[in-house]
């Protein structure tokens, strides 16, 4: 919690750009982008996000710790779903040649 | 260990106005909202539960004494290590020493006069008692029979048996510990004594600081698998349902995803309990502080990398393995500098044996050769023999009972004196000590033979050839059996009869034992101002009494 | 010094081997890597528990407490022993890791010329089918020395395919293949378990391995009733289904042409590359829509349901034999 | 025993001062949405990797969801989002009648939003037989992805029960808060309930930013998306 109060015309022109960004969003997946449909929307839903937690739930004014634990959550959320990913995704790739010879072609998927 | 209600008409001579003479009657205990009794409260119900768990598996071990059974039938047997498991790992391990220890110690080692949360806490203990309910009530009701990992889609949609109800007390305990953590997280960033830093706290904190992450970050996702889980046998439809395409493997990953770090909410209390005890008895300063304190949380965070070993042989993916393997070699590492930093306080420090010192050093010994043996499952081509045999079992009993029920009742011992204001027989704690090592290494060692041999876990008849050891795993678990009978005895004993306490009968530092045992209701009479480093034995005057 | 180091080693070995009862019987050709990984763990860990305990009882004997009102002086950190406490454990961990994962990877990988066995488990027995139609229950046979790959699913629930003898074990999932493979190296009967509970009768659902010379082998093949190879049934059901009416030979159907398809790698609709395997043909008669090939159209219908998993696993077969049969005609 | 000489109003004697107090109550909240996250987190994780594998289902799914109550719903919350930011900046500044009608108007626009998700759209999947576990129907047109398609609904209702559940607890909190507010309990000096419980209604909020797009949108609405 902190003391700062935010001026009323703040809140309600983060309320006006919310609206609008879920306008944005809609109008957008009417228009054929191909794979970046959904990278609009995904973008869109941060932006949005970001105004809410930094402005209506005042995280912009409050201490370092705050934002740790919050950026704790997501890194967290994001290592359940990389790792299961890694798995799900990689499950029919057949062992590659023998010894560490098999590390070249490993890495190679990755870069 | 206690299981009769305090009697506290009984304290101590000359006693003073105290947290357990501050009020009495049982609404004064149910409606408490200071953290002791709440501590006490939990202490009585999970050696309740922990003696429920216990009795099935001496079921289970007499049962195994006949290679065709010698006690109940296969369903029997099933249900039996099923509710063992669920019991010990959900209702014992995960809360016992940071909903008692941690409970009755965090404000005191850092000087407050309660959790940042008291109401919370109490609602903490409700919680989990509503839980237990529900799990006892699956026993009563049949049992259940899916194994504690409640894997899909035997638990869906295959056994016949009170999987509902089981889940259900799984799932509402699971919010006891979120709100536990989530108020030692609070407490111990926000409500230290003036002066005391990050770098001055006590170990133990800092240990209970990492369990409470992963109270905070693991037990959500338990609790909405487990509630999917629910969802798809109320339904006959959900997400891990193979009919649908769902992936019954994805529920091993969101179970493991908690379950793997619940590992170390076991035993990162007890290895805080362990620095207090090591050092107290050898009064030395713990031989570096930082690294024992950061190998915590990086135990802590290494934890959530390391689930898919427990899917090694599953069909997980053979890419995903080898990072898991990887990662399950790292998290080895910080548990190994905390022995060796254990090791190394003892060296030219002045070590005396009394009890809970006798628990530590039982942990090392066992903690080390469950640590170890990680490694043979941590190793991807030894995993693939080893996964789901015997072998697993002795290992994860050697971290988990080894460690830290040793730890548990280590800690217990050396703070039963401020807790209840009571001495208890030393000469029985140390008997007792013994006969538990002696007893738990009969009982679990012969099962890594067991598992290397290739008999499976969770089988209730067996070949004959594996007959002999698994005798000699029964008879040292009716060692150990009445190893933990021995405590629950005496320490119960001692709660009437036991001589008076004084502040400090071990000669300890550390701000709890500035206060008078039994502690008053606020802890402190005024809140203490910190100007030293923990265990700075060398420059302290502290003596017993 | 290496040399003398190499034989102190092969003696631990040998005499680990021989000691009664400590050991199960090793009787594949994997066996052997998995137990000199075993010994080495089994070793590192008597070493730091015995390093451990030793420290930890001199200690407690030299600096026993002698007087009450002893203070021992601070003796400091030290970052230098931190350091090698971490680091060492650190290499050794390392070392232990590139070890069992070459290990692991090197007895993932089945020789190409395997003899394939089809596998399906159910509460609680393991059906076993070999692709000359001989059917058993509960029991394999299996000859010497030749590699044998399994294939596997399951009816139900999750089971787990465990042989002791031979250091093999994969889970058997309902909805999915899953494979392993061995050589045995050792005539004989071994223990074969389910390792993944999975119900009332779990310790009940075991069954023998019976290892046999290549020639008892056939003539054990050749005892067994049975009116047709798996292949044969395979090609009944493709005929009855009419999938051929999609999947011409020549490749001008609507569907790929199925001939010589069995190992090669397919481009999906995704763009990704996939190895045409067991896995994937299941895939594609169960979920077509997920394997959908980039150059046809993904209107095949599922087949799930019309066909139960032997006849999906005699499809496979079906499916396979018409790639050897071109190898066939391209050797001619 | 300190004996504290002033209590402030909401005191709690466990700590130092008000300011440690607010300090707790807050990070308290922050540590409690951290867990939210992670519990949803598991079903987000569950629809990540089901979308990947089953692509043209969730699409086929998407597009049977009708997107004007979705982005109806988005405006509805985070217009109460508004509210509620306003009926704290009320108590900040000391405006007691305003805080109550702010704070009523937050629980109507949050049960304005609950009735258009059951009424509007639940009710109308139960009819259409889109409803998994209960009659659902795969229809012939969905072609081969047809059998995946309860997937998606499965994830549909999960997900959105799970946030109208939250939903309603929130509506709980403001009733209390909503009597509390009347009572005259809050003060510039003292409004961490208020503030803690405005955390929680956004938190809520963003669950459903991210849900909207994630279950109405994906694949795109253009003629032919998703084909």
């Amino acid at each position: 919690m902190s003391d700062h109060v935010v001026p009323v015309k703040l809140y309600i022109g983060i309320f006006v750009a919310l609206l609008c960004l879920t306008a944005l969003t809609t109008g957008v997946a009417y228009i054929d982008l191909g794979a970046f449909n959904t990278v609009a929307a995904l973008a869109i839903a941060v932006v949005k996000m970001l105004l809410v937690v930094l402005f209506f739930m005042h995280v912009k004014y409050s201490g370092r710790l705050i934002q740790v634990f919050i950026l704790a959550g997501v890194l967290f959320l994001a290592i359940l779903v990389t790792f299961t990913l890694a798995d799900e995704l990689t499950r029919h790739w057949s062992p590659t040649p023998t010894g560490w010879g098999m590390i070249v072609p490993l890495l190679s998927r990755f870069f | 260990m206690s299981t009769a209600t305090i009697d506290v008409h009984e304290a101590p001579a000359g006693s003073h106005v105290n947290y357990l003479n501050a009020k009495y009657g049982v609404k004064s205990w149910l409606l408490t909202t200071d953290h002791k009794r709440i501590a006490l409260l939990y202490l009585v119900s999970i050696t309740l539960m922990f003696f429920v768990g216990g009795f099935f598996a001496v079921l289970m071990r007499l049962h195994l004494i006949e290679p065709q059974g010698a006690l109940v039938q296969p369903e029997t047997y099933n249900k039996l290590f099923t509710m063992h498991g669920v019991i010990m790992v959900f209702f014992f391990l995960v809360p016992s020493i940071p909903a008692t220890l941690g409970n009755f110690l965090v404000p005191m080692m850092i000087g407050a006069r309660d959790l940042a949360f008291p109401r919370l806490n109490l609602l903490s203990w409700y919680i989990y008692v509503i839980g237990a309910c529900f799990t006892l009530y699956a026993v009563i009701s049949g049992g259940v029979d899916t194994g504690w990992t409640f894997y899909t889609p035997y638990s869906s949609s295959f056994s016949h048996t009170s999987v509902i109800p089981t889940a259900l007390g799984v799932f509402i305990t699971g919010f006891s510990s979120i709100l536990t953590g989530l108020n030692f997280v609070v407490t111990i960033h926000k409500m230290r004594a003036p002066g005391l830093t990050w770098f001055r706290l006590p170990l133990f904190i800092w240990a209970i600081y990492a369990t409470s992450i992963i109270f905070i970050l693991g037990t959500p996702v338990i609790a909405i698998t487990l509630f999917l889980l629910g969802l798809e046998r109320l339904l006959h439809i959900g997400i891990f349902d193979p009919a649908i395409g769902g992936d019954p493997i994805l529920f091993q990953h969101l179970f493991w995803f908690y379950s793997h770090p619940a590992v170390y909410i076991m035993i990162l209390p007890g290895m805080g309990v362990m620095s207090e005890l090591v050092t107290c008895f050898s009064r030395k300063k713990i031989f570096g502080y930082s690294f024992v304190a950061f190998s915590s949380l990086s135990i802590a965070i290494i934890s959530f990398l390391v689930w898919g070993h427990h899917m090694f042989v599953t069909g997980q993916s053979i890419y995903a393995g080898l990072i898991f393997s990887v990662l399950s070699f790292m998290v080895a590492i910080p548990s190994a500098v905390k022995v060796f930093n254990w090791t190394a306080t003892l060296y030219k420090g002045s070590i005396s044996y009394d009890a809970p010192m006798l628990y530590a050093l039982g942990f090392i010994g066992l903690f080390t050769m469950g640590g170890l043996t990680g490694l043979f499952l941590a190793s991807l081509a030894t995993d693939v023999h080893l996964n789901g045999t015997y072998f697993i079992v002795a290992h994860f009993h050697y971290i988990m009972v080894g460690g830290a029920v040793m730890a548990y009742l280590g800690g217990i011992h050396f703070w039963w004196p401020k807790i209840t204001g009571r001495l208890y027989p030393d000469g029985w704690a140390r008997f007792a000590a013994l006969v538990i090592f002696v007893g738990f290494n009969l009982t679990f060692f012969p099962q890594f033979m067991l598992g290397y041999l290739g008999m499976p876990r969770r089988f209730a008849v067996y070949p004959a050839e594996f007959q002999v050891l698994n005798v000699m795993s029964s008879a040292g678990a009716s060692i150990l059996g009445i190893g933990y009978l021995i405590p629950l005895i005496y320490l119960t004993w001692s709660m009437r009869y036991g001589p008076a306490a004084g502040p400090n009968p071990w000669g300890a530092k550390g701000l709890e034992w500035t206060t008078p045992s039994p502690p008053p209701t606020e802890n402190f009479e005024e809140i203490p101002v910190v100007t030293e480093d923990a265990y700075d034995y060398a420059h302290s005057t502290v003596t017993r009494g | 010094m290496i040399g003398s180091l190499q034989f102190g080693w092969n003696f631990l070995c040998f005499a680990a081997m021989q000691a009664p009862q400590l050991r199960p019987e090793a009787a594949s050709s994997i066996a052997e890597g998995v137990d000199h990984l075993y010994f080495a763990l089994t070793f590192i860990t008597l070493f730091f528990t015995f390093v451990i305990f030793s420290t930890i009882l001199f200690f407690m004997v030299k600096y026993r407490r002698r007087a009450e009102n002893e203070r021992p002086p601070d003796t400091g950190e030290h970052l230098g022993l931190e350091l090698a406490w971490t680091i060492i454990p650190t290499l050794i961990c390392a070392g232990l890791f590139v070890w069992a994962s070459s290990l692991y990877f090197e007895n993932s990988r089945p020789p190409s010329a395997s003899t394939e066995i089809f596998v399906i488990g159910k509460q609680w027995m393991w059906h076993i089918q070999h692709p000359e139609g001989v059917r058993e229950i509960n029991e394999l046979h299996v000859p010497l020395g030749v590699p044998v790959k399994l294939t596997m699913t399951s009816e139900d629930v999750i089971h787990d395919f465990y042989i002791p003898a031979f250091r093999v074990k994969k889970d058997v999932l309902p909805g999915r293949y899953t494979s392993l493979w061995f050589q045995a190296t050792k005539i004989g009967t071994y223990h074969l378990f389910c390792a993944q509970y999975c119900g009332a009768d779990h310790a009940e659902m075991l069954g023998w391995v019976y290892v046999m010379s290549p020639a008892d082998y056939e003539a054990w093949l050749a005892g067994g009733s049975t009116s047709q190879s798996m292949q044969q049934a395979g090609e009944a059901i493709f005929n009855k289904l009419g999938c051929a009416s999609c999947h011409l030979s020549d490749g001008t159907g609507r569907g790929p042409s199925l001939v010589g398809i069995y190992g090669k790698q397919e481009t999906l609709k995704s763009g990704d590359k996939r190895l045409v395997d067991e896995a994937f043909i299941r895939q594609a008669i169960v979920n077509p829509n997920s394997v959908a090939l980039q150059k046809y159209p993904a209107i095949m219908p599922t087949f799930q349901g019309q066909v139960n998993e032997e006849q999906v696993l005699q499809l496979v077969a079906y499916v396979k034999s018409l790639a050897s049969e071109e190898r066939k005609t391209d050797a001619k | 025993m300190t004996v504290h000489s002033a209590h402030p109003p909401g005191f709690a004697h466990q700590f130092e001062d008000m300011q440690q107090q607010r300090e707790a109550g807050s990070l308290g909240m922050w540590v409690f949405l951290l867990t939210e996250i992670m519990f949803f987190g598991g079903l987000f994780a569950g629809y990540i990797i089901y979308r990947a594998l089953y692509l043209p289902a969730f699409e086929i799914g998407s597009h049977l969801l009708e997107v004007q109550f979705g982005a109806l719903n988005t405006a509805v919350l985070i217009l109460s989002s508004l509210t509620m930011a306003l009926a704290i900046h009320s108590a900040q500044v000391g405006k007691r009648r305003a805080q109550v009608w702010f704070l009523i108007t937050t629980m109507i626009l949050g049960a304005a939003f609950l009735a258009i998700k059951f009424t509007f759209e639940w009710h109308h999947d139960y009819v259409e037989h889109l409803v998994p576990g209960f009659g659902f129907i795969i229809r012939p047109e969905w072609g081969a992805a047809g059998q995946h398609v309860p997937m998606f609904f499965c994830f549909y209702f999960f997900m959105t029960g799970l946030h109208a559940i939250h939903m309603i607890i929130g509506i709980g909190l403001l009733t209390v808060l909503t009597v509390m507010a009347h009572r005259g309990r809050f003060a510039p000096e003292y409004y961490a309930p208020l503030e803690v419980s405005g955390l929680y209604w956004h938190f809520v909020d963003i669950i459903w930013i991210f849900l909207f797009p994630l279950l109405y949108l994906i694949g795109g609405r253009y003629i032919g998306g998703g084909h």
